[in-house]
């Protein structure tokens, strides 16, 4: 049974959650935006997928999280981590390939992570997140402590085994699990239409025994709210659900520009930006009077600021030592 | 190998030889298709499969969900009951998805089935580092797939020869896997129109030498020719081996060159323990120990997941480099 | 959504159908007993899953297909087999490990399979068949024939990842395929209610985008008249089915008395047994007026005679030479 | 290694040891548990989980679903987040199913993330073949794990390095699969009480020779051992070495050894081609050329999937007899 979210709610949240969400969707569409920049720049080698579009899932998921919660996130990571309180300098020096990266360099944009912050790495398996995600929320539940997990997935990656298999376990189980489809229509750059033969990846929830939840992944407050009942659920010895979010990425699957192929319409890009979860948020913002346009002017102009320097911080960083290559492939500790 | 006439024969980079040779199989065979992941819309991520989809339809150019287990049984089912599909895993690092669909059923099928069973199903794969894809989209594991009793492995490492391996996969009656690398797909040489077979299991002598053979395995092929200038400055004139199929393996191509060279090389991407240059340095030693003047050495990736970052990466994958600090090294030169 | 099927139908089935639906179970059932008694006299080496108690479901669907239909069975095929034509002899002997079985004594019981019979062979892999049924359908469907295929696979089955990807694949290219759980309540040693936390299997089939329907697996008539909508439909180029029947196997998963757990009750298996298949059958054959106790007799008595033949075939049979232990790794034909 | 007192030491079959093994771990380690198909209830298929649930509940004896990706999952989610699990995987053959989860996942995840994190996750798994259980039930696959950075891999060949190796295993904070041998199950000898350590990486010389040095791989090496006095009729006075561990290897011991008997054997059950032996033949000439007297030699199985058949899989598995014939023909006696 899907439950269709409503995104308004009598009780809202605080002034103070608004503002930090509007900071994290902020910090994300910036980071991303500077590292497309980059990227052309030439100065972030290999793969890089952004996460421009999709900012109010990251945003309104991470709002209930602690440092002690656990997400484990796609290829399309940096928003993730960003959300999860990652900072703009070792992200820019792990996308740079640089030894002051989160991943001293060894990771890049496909394997950034920060275990402090309970993000388990971005990754470059489509799929490879939710087993992980499990079995870290199995891990809590072991541990008897109130800590949730967070499984951030595509569409595309709905149709992986692996997910399938985390489901189970985890309703099974009934752990402390929530498993969040950022719907944005395609994989790669094949339409939802051309690899599933359903509309919500909700619907499979039923089949494992858990609530499918479907809400507007534009609406940063809509994913506040069914994320927030979802992680309150999990939180409680409730278990998993599954809470589906649809959204769509500005830029191409790939970099900014991709591979310049013809797979959906401008008119279909201009749609979704027209439902630009930042702008409309601000406007709701000013509305609601939480924040005066100096203010929301004031919080762009820090995090530009943040970047600038995270960047120069990067660019000035060194890369790793031939000799550290060998490092970190085992723990020789005994 | 029916070679066409000249005027028929252009410089063709890699990756449109890989498209000319699954348009020469789709043409030529009714029941032959092509199906994975974003190679109809998109015409693969690679590009090498541009235009197919408009030439040969949705029915024959099939995107698929990502979906490796699904894919790979596709490939095992439709394959046993009498289409020869060409399936494709976008990134040899993928392999890991569907591991049990290939070696447990792909490979194994016909031998449980006591020979009753027939998979003519070609499998193309992308292998290979060199463009900071990180741990994930850069392994080179032919080691895996080659020992597997029911398997074929090739890794073509030229625009001729991926063209004419894809075209003698695909004709094949067995499971093959096509190993492409990436780091080539803009390399450009000669190559003929319309059809032409490479045979599997066959190694091919690249440069002839006196004084070291070079076994090379698909992309490492360049390394080690680029290497061969360098070797004849240290004085010694080297046989350049181009593998091109790891299973089966050509072991008396490279065996006779050992017997007039007395000194071999294996090279290849993959991290060098349980690589595929063990095996071939331990036939080496078994069919020719009393022609060996000094150990059979190996030139591979150290013990490590693949760097990310271009300062490590580089360092990472074996060259031309590795090769002459190797031959010294052993040489003691 | 979930339909439970109705068992009785007014415009049924003939006569003939009735009676071949009543000799397919008597001689799944009759092969199963003999095997284990072979096992347990040391004629069989490895592992022996035995079907009985579900012979309505594997006769009741097989009734529908012909030698052009492909099935893909599981670790438990002997049944499948045989309702899908397969001789005793070959079988036997296949089972004893001897060059004159289907497998040329090559895969044994969990490998057992015919390519004449459309039988794309038990699996030792659970989850192993769906993925290739589905390529079978796909080839099915690619020639533009109207032959079909059957994945069978068993609740524990239902829980890997394999059999996820292929049902969604069949339902986005809407295959000629039917996916044919058989809910025995168990994977091995553990009951369903310990390794998913749904009752119904059929309950994924809404998260594909295929009708999935629950029916008594004890009831041949309710498993043929069940398929034979499911094949229906797929003949008909409308999509997959998955079709959910349940059942029980009276045996141990693995052997006779397998290895003598105590992870059921003998009170739950005399339940299953007081609905047997073929002994309900019969009392309505009789009831019908469809055979007499003496024609029912003359079955049993037939089929006994069939396998004592072919237990003497393959205990005469010579094993394979080693020389052709290397035969049939590859097809060496140009 | 805290070698017991003596009269605590017990004659016990292999899965015994295992059975101890874990069952020290769960006892020793707070955060340690035990999940797999089929471990509580049923005691694994085996039988060495008997008893655990008993003694340690519900919560540390998991049951799994048959979801394989989702148990090694599980595996590296729990241990990457400060547990210590062991993760059953009931048939080696069935590492396909979760490959990726293991080669993309659990092995690369420190790596890939500098070294910040830690999987301390110890897999069990059966291997081997001798059952009649065919070609999907029997495999030897050590040489795929061994492939891989970050991976550890030991194959005990007895009692006591079962229940040793277990607890080692589980003690290192690195990811290790302890590959066990189903037809060593029953297999009995002396076994201290209480917990000791096996420790990974180091080889054992079992038997001391001077003329040859075989080196074995789990249960191979009582094959070996078997081998010994049907050498010696021949004249040959033969050391062997218990590999123990695949990865890290002691080459060490093993080019030691072969310093001094001049020839080398290796043994195991997987199929040659691409199997560990290679690599170890490999390393040994390339670190102990001048010593050897003749090619490294290698039995293992032959090319084909394990077959059913009792007729076929008896000629199928190396033995003590195909090393006598290896050896004999090699040194042309
Ligand atoms: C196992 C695996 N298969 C295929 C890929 C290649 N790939 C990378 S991203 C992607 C599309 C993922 O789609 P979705 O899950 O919807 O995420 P999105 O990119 O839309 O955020 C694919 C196919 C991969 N990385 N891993
Ligand atoms: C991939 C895989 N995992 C585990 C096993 C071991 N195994 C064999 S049968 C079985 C239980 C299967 O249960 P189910 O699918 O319900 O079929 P049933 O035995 O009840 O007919 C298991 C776990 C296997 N053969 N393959
Ligand atoms: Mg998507
Ligand atoms: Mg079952």
């Amino acid at each position: 049974m899907v439950a269709k979210k409503k995104t308004e709610n009598s009780n809202g949240p605080s002034q103070k959650i608004l503002q930090e969400l509007h900071r994290k969707m902020v910090r994300i569409r910036k980071f991303e935006e500077s590292a497309g920049k980059m990227m052309e720049d030439g100065k972030i080698p290999g793969a890089l997928h952004l996460y421009v579009g999709q900012e109010a899932v990251a945003s309104g998921v991470m709002q209930h999280l602690s440092n002690e919660d656990w997400i484990t996130s796609t290829h399309r990571g940096h928003g993730h981590l960003v959300a999860k309180g990652g900072e703009f300098k070792p992200m820019f020096a792990e996308l740079f390939g640089r030894s002051t990266g989160y991943c001293r360099g060894k990771g890049g944009s496909m394997h950034i992570s920060n275990m402090d912050l309970g993000m388990l790495g971005a990754n470059g398996i489509v799929g490879g997140g939710p087993p992980i995600a499990m079995g870290a929320a199995f891990s809590n539940k072991f541990k008897k402590n109130k800590n949730v997990s967070v499984a951030f997935f595509g569409d595309g990656a709905s149709n992986e085994g692996s997910v399938h298999e985390a489901a189970n376990m985890a309703a099974l189980y009934q752990l402390p699990c929530v498993f969040v489809c950022e719907n944005n229509g395609y994989g790669e750059y094949t339409p939802q239409a051309r690899h599933q033969a359903i509309v919500d990846v909700a619907d499979r929830a039923a089949g494992y025994g858990m609530p499918g939840v479907v809400c507007d992944g534009m609406d940063v407050m809509a994913v506040y709210e069914a994320a927030g009942e979802a992680i309150e659920r999990a939180r409680n010895g409730e278990g998993p659900t599954l809470l589906e979010c649809k959204t769509y990425r500005y830029y191409d699957h790939v970099g900014v520009r991709g591979m310049g192929l013809n797979y959906r319409s401008d008119e279909e890009v201009e749609e979704w930006k027209n439902k630009d979860a930042i702008e409309a948020f601000e406007k709701r913002l000013l509305q609601l009077g939480v924040m005066t346009k100096k203010k929301i002017e004031k919080v762009h102009s820090s995090v530009n600021q943040d970047i600038e320097e995270a960047i120069a911080f990067a660019n000035d960083s060194p890369y790793p030592l031939p000799e550290e290559l060998l490092d970190n492939v085992y723990n020789e500790e005994a | 190998m029916s070679e066409a006439e000249s005027n028929t024969v252009r410089e063709l980079p890699y990756v449109m030889a890989i498209n000319e040779g699954i348009r020469e199989v789709l043409r030529e065979q009714k029941n032959a298709f092509i199906a994975g992941e974003d190679v109809a819309i998109a015409g693969s991520v690679y590009g090498y499969c541009a235009g197919l989809l408009d030439e040969f339809g949705e029915e024959r150019v099939i995107d698929t969900p990502i979906s490796e287990k699904g894919i790979m049984g596709l490939g095992v089912g439709a394959s046993a009951t009498g289409c020869r599909p060409i399936i494709d895993l976008m990134f040899m690092d993928f392999v890991g998805e569907c591991m049990d669909e290939i070696a447990n059923q792909m490979a194994k099928m016909r031998f449980m089935f006591g020979g009753k069973a027939t998979l003519p199903v070609t499998v193309l794969t992308m292998g290979g580092a060199g463009g900071s894809l990180a741990a994930q989209h850069s392994q080179s594991l032919e080691a895996w797939l080659a020992h597997l009793p029911g398997m074929k492995v090739v890794m073509p490492s030229d625009s001729y020869d991926a063209k004419g391996m894809i075209i003698s996969a695909t004709r094949d009656n067995n499971p093959v896997f096509v190993v492409l690398n990436k780091a080539s797909l803009a390399m450009s040489m000669e190559v003929p129109e319309g059809s032409y077979e490479v045979p599997l299991g066959e190694a091919c002598v690249r440069r002839q030498g006196k004084d070291l053979t070079i076994v090379a395995f698909g992309r490492m092929v360049h390394e080690a020719m680029a290497s061969v200038d360098r070797l004849k400055e240290i004085g010694i004139d080297a046989e350049v081996i181009d593998a091109r199929s790891v299973q089966p393996f050509d072991t008396e191509t490279v065996v006779n060159s050992i017997r007039k060279t007395h000194r071999a090389l294996v090279i290849h991407e993959a991290v060098k323990f349980g690589g595929i240059g063990g095996e071939i340095a331990a036939q080496i030693q078994e069919e020719a120990f009393d022609y060996l003047d000094a150990p059979v050495m190996r030139v591979a990736a150290p013990f490590s997941p693949v760097p990310f970052s271009p300062a490590l990466e580089q360092i990472y994958i074996p060259n031309a480099d590795s090769i002459l600090t190797k031959v010294k090294e052993t040489l003691a030169m």
